[in-house]
């Protein structure tokens, strides 16, 4: 099977498929089933600066085509990550890419000066699920400046690794917030989180969720995550990481023509293990039938409709 | 090879849902295992729907399963419903073994309609039926059946180990009824699962380590493992 | 059957199901397969000022459990509608709740004035599916204010009529775009429109549709609809109108649970005509199982969880 | 009673799909109706796969079809892949009509496996297969077979009127080539399509009339009553 390195600021992958952030645990879970370091990187389960328990059950819910969750962000906090998980995913051969969400400028400070201190970390990925800021005026733009300073914090710590800024697709501009990530000094962004939803439970007549908001992923957020990265790679200059939904070559593919460099599998994962392998082998002779030698040879030009007929020409760098 | 207690998740194939659903084993040999699958919902109905001959997507045996070490002290395995599935596997291993403990099983149910003796066909131990009407066995919830039990034996109780797989609201009022009574209680629980390899968290019970991961740290804990011993804080 | 008699504002509607806009044309074209006096009302397809040709093909995609759709408010115009369509779905004994766009508000001014003229209307909504207005301080605010204008600009033109704004879910709070149509004057609510999504046509090599973006609809997007609904419900104090991926009775219940007044099927109509009926019956069932005379009983207290086992005092009224 | 060129609605039943997807009416009697599915996605894939006794969701006749009078002059059906379904449906009907016109079949295909003459078993008019690679009768497109029994007819091809069925490229090549020789060509278009009753505007051509949709004005058009005759504009 060809592999397809990528380039992300300073770090360098073998290639473009990653695990998503909460669906691969710390990287060795699902390791009967991919092996660590058949993954371009695994983006590790965010950690947070102190443990969480995360909300109470039910925490899931499918939906048509989706699954609901209200994780809470359980996970072991970023010491015991450090300590605990980070090495043996290392030496299972696998490529962290670890992904970091806090409250405030003074954690996100400290979290990143711990990692600076692991040189095995080639990668982090900060989870602005839901930027929690103060709306004073113009509340996007304001979303855009603690983008842009959660980034800048973020990255100064951290020069010689990538720092990616996760965003969530549930604000009226997804590439305000893009562009803040961009000015921040980010080396790449990550696009989508989960879209927000809720369930009832009819015989139990209450949300079926404690919180009553939960995430929405799997294929019914494609459609939706395919634009967000279309958008984003139209008006930012950093590489744009896809992730939503994704569930066969065909929707990497279509990634990877909105201007994708790398792509997360994710909710899919925990139904078809075999998805990592589905997806290499179809890219893999999607790009070979074009006589195409990277899946970055996919991106669309914007100039606007292509060639149709001849496969390489259809296709422009 | 799998373990009495462990599961897998199941879809069928082609299947209308996305995420697979945990079964417990009921049953395996040579190249086959069986589970028993009640139509609850949408993705049950599809598996118990397939034509012979059918499709499914099934994992490999996920979680812990019973303790590999039981006896030779007696076991009262107390099945609810579909919650006999696990039990009677338990059951076939635990007769299979020379000189194994003294086994008898407890399988309550609302009617005689819901008791389905056939699951459990082939077994040598003792089995014990109950129905809340009355229809079938004794006149009584598993939990009444099981309190009654344990009374008659004394003193002899305290060295009984209870395994139970059922609605939760009957665990743990079994729990509650018998953990002072006798020597352990197991008790096999179920959540909405995804992943079924403690990645996505999202079936997790309160325990003294915390809050883990039903699918890798069970789905069998110690009662006395369990924080929320009401286990009424469960979903199911 | 029982049929539920809603009340919006001035007008009564025989029963809370509706046929949603774009979904069942202008009243009659699916007479073969639901008679119009089956439904509450039907929400015609939305008339602008002129006539518009829309989109170029294809127009429609399915994607998993959704549908996306780049139709472009093809109609035949507001005077063509008022004098071809309007009366024969009031004779077939039809409630028109006539949908409309503009994008000035002189347009809407015009429009609302040609309604008035014509008592056989009872209600009107507004399709503000994507409020289209400059952006100078803070959006959201500016959109919320724009909604406010709207709606007042033909309530007051429309004063015995229902006046319900429709909104759009692809901004970061539709609760500030509710509160603008309920200080507007609004006498209802209709949420949601479509979710913006794209597709790409990887054999093409180009995005499916023209326009590269289109509104995702079906049941993939119903969780998103439901918390928009839940929130809306728990914000404003008029009757919210919910729409977005209705597929069975119990989606119905849901969104009754949540707070909706009505709902209107959409795109589940094209492949399931049936699906009113079954609503229909599914909904009688569900409150004949708990001596409930009417829908509105299933809204849920926003005080917590309820009461689990006896199903009349789980519901609230 | 359906008419030759009008379709239905069809999806499996159960189905992983949303849409239903139009398919030609490729024959009726008492009771049944048949349809020609080719697989060329997840929905006809599901619906070629379907067991015996499957269930399929399926609307009534839509459409237009094609003309109801046809005849006495001769008509020339021409038919690209599945296209031929509908055409096989207006031969037969031709054909039972007492004294019906003279009919002609072109049937035109990529290669002998895309010309399924078994389609066609039972018909008496005239059948003309032809193929792009030569491997079953005529050496070329149906277009390209078209031209040259409408040049070998000299002036009565001017008495013909041609109905055609196929890819958009192959009806467009067609009508360029031979709407100057004969009487008329009707074309039955394709696009993607939800309700099939003209209400959700997805399916629309451009005619004299304004963007109509092809669901219910259509899908048989007059070729000279379509503003994009060049037909490239079309999706398929
Ligand atoms: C470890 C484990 C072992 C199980 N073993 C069996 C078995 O041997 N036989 C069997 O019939 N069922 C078993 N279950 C329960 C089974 O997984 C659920 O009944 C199934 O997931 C319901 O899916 P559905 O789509 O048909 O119904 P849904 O519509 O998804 O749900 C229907 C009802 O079942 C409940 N439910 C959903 N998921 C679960 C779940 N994971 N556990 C329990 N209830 C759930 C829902 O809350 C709802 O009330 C087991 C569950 C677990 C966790
Ligand atoms: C009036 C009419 C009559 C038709 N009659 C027949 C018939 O008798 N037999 C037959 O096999 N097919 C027929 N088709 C085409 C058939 O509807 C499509 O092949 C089908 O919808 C593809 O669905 P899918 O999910 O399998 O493939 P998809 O994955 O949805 O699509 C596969 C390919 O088919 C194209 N396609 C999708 N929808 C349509 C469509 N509505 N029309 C044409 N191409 C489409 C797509 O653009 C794509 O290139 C007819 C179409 C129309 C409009
Ligand atoms: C169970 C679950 C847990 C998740 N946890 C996280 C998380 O901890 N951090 C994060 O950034 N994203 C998290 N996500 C979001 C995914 O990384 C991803 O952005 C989203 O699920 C969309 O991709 P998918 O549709 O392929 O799953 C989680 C998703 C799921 C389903
Ligand atoms: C083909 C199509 C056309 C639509 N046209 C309109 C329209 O003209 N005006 C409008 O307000 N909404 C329109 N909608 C949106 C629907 O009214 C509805 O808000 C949306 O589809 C979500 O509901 P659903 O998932 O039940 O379809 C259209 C939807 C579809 C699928
Ligand atoms: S099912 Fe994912 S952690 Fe248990
Ligand atoms: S398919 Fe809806 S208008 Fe033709």
């Amino acid at each position: 099977m060809s592999e397809y390195p990528v380039q992300i600021g300073p770090a360098r992958f073998a290639n473009p498929y990653f695990a998503a952030s909460g669906c691969f645990g710390y990287g060795l879970e699902y390791r009967d089933f991919i092996r660590p370091d058949e993954l371009g990187a695994v983006v590790t389960k965010t950690v947070t600066p102190l443990p969480r328990a995360g909300n109470s059950v039910p925490r899931l819910q499918e939906t048509p085509a989706g699954l609901l969750n209200s994780i809470g962000l359980q996970n072991v906090g970023i010491e015991a990550y450090l300590r605990d998980k980070l090495a043996p995913l290392v030496e299972a051969g696998g490529t962290p890419f670890v992904s970091i969400a806090a409250e405030t400028m003074e954690e996100y400070a400290r979290m990143a000066a711990l990692l600076a201190d692991h040189p095995s970390i080639r990668a982090v990925e900060v989870n602005l699920g839901c930027p929690n800021v103060d709306t004073g005026g113009d509340r996007d733009a304001a979303e855009a400046r603690a983008v842009e300073r959660i980034t800048r914090v973020v990255k100064d710590r951290l020069p010689d690794r990538a720092v990616a800024i996760k965003l969530t697709p549930n604000v009226t501009d997804i590439v305000h917030l893009a562009r803040g990530a961009e000015q921040g000094g980010a080396d790449a962004v990550v696009a989508i989180n989960t879209v927000v939803g809720m369930d009832i439970d009819i015989a139990r007549a209450r949300p079926t969720f404690a919180r009553v908001r939960a995430g929405l992923s799997g294929p019914a957020i494609f459609p939706i995550a395919l634009l967000k990265v279309w958008e984003i790679a139209g008006a930012v200059r950093i590489p744009v990481i896809a992730v939503g939904g994704i569930a066969s070559a065909n929707d990497v593919i279509k990634f990877f023509m909105a201007g994708a460099t790398a792509v997360q599998l994710g909710t899919l994962l925990f139904s078809r293990p075999t998805l990592l392998a589905e997806v290499k082998a179809g890219v893999a002779e999607f790009l070979a039938a074009r006589t195409l030698d990277h899946p970055h040879r996919l991106r669309l030009s914007r100039a606007g409709a292509l060639e149709v007929g001849d496969p390489a020409s259809a296709i422009l760098g | 090879m799998s373990r009495p207690g462990q599961f897998a998740l199941l879809l069928a194939h082609p299947s209308l849902h996305l995420v697979r659903r945990p079964m417990s084993i009921h049953d395996e040999g040579d190249g086959w295992r069986s589970y028993m699958v009640k139509p609850v919902g949408p993705a049950t109905r599809e598996l118990v729907g397939l034509a012979v001959g059918g499709q499914v997507d099934i994992s490999p045996p996920l979680g812990n399963g019973f303790p590999r070490v039981l006896g030779p002290d007696p076991l009262l395995l107390v099945g609810g419903g579909f919650g006999i599935a696990p039990l009677y596997f338990l059951a076939r291993r635990l007769e299979a073994q020379a000189a194994g403990p003294e086994v008898r099983i407890l399988y309550g149910g609302r009617s005689a309609r819901d008791v389905e003796l056939d699951a459990l066909a082939g077994l040598r131990s003792e089995i014990l039926p109950s129905t809340d009407d009355g229809s079938l066995g004794f006149h009584g919830t598993c939990v009444d059946r099981c309190v009654d039990l344990l009374r008659r034996e004394g003193k002899r109780a305290a060295r009984f180990t209870v395994l139970t797989c059922g609605p939760h609201a009957m665990m743990a009022a079994l729990y509650r009824a018998v953990h002072g009574l006798v020597h352990e209680v197991y008790v096999s629980l179920e959540e909405i699962m995804a992943c079924g390899v403690g990645v996505c968290m999202g079936c997790v019970t309160r325990t003294g380590e915390g809050t883990v991961p039903i699918c890798t740290h069970g789905p069998v804990f110690r009662g006395s493992d369990l924080v929320d011993i009401a286990l009424e804080t469960g979903h199911v």
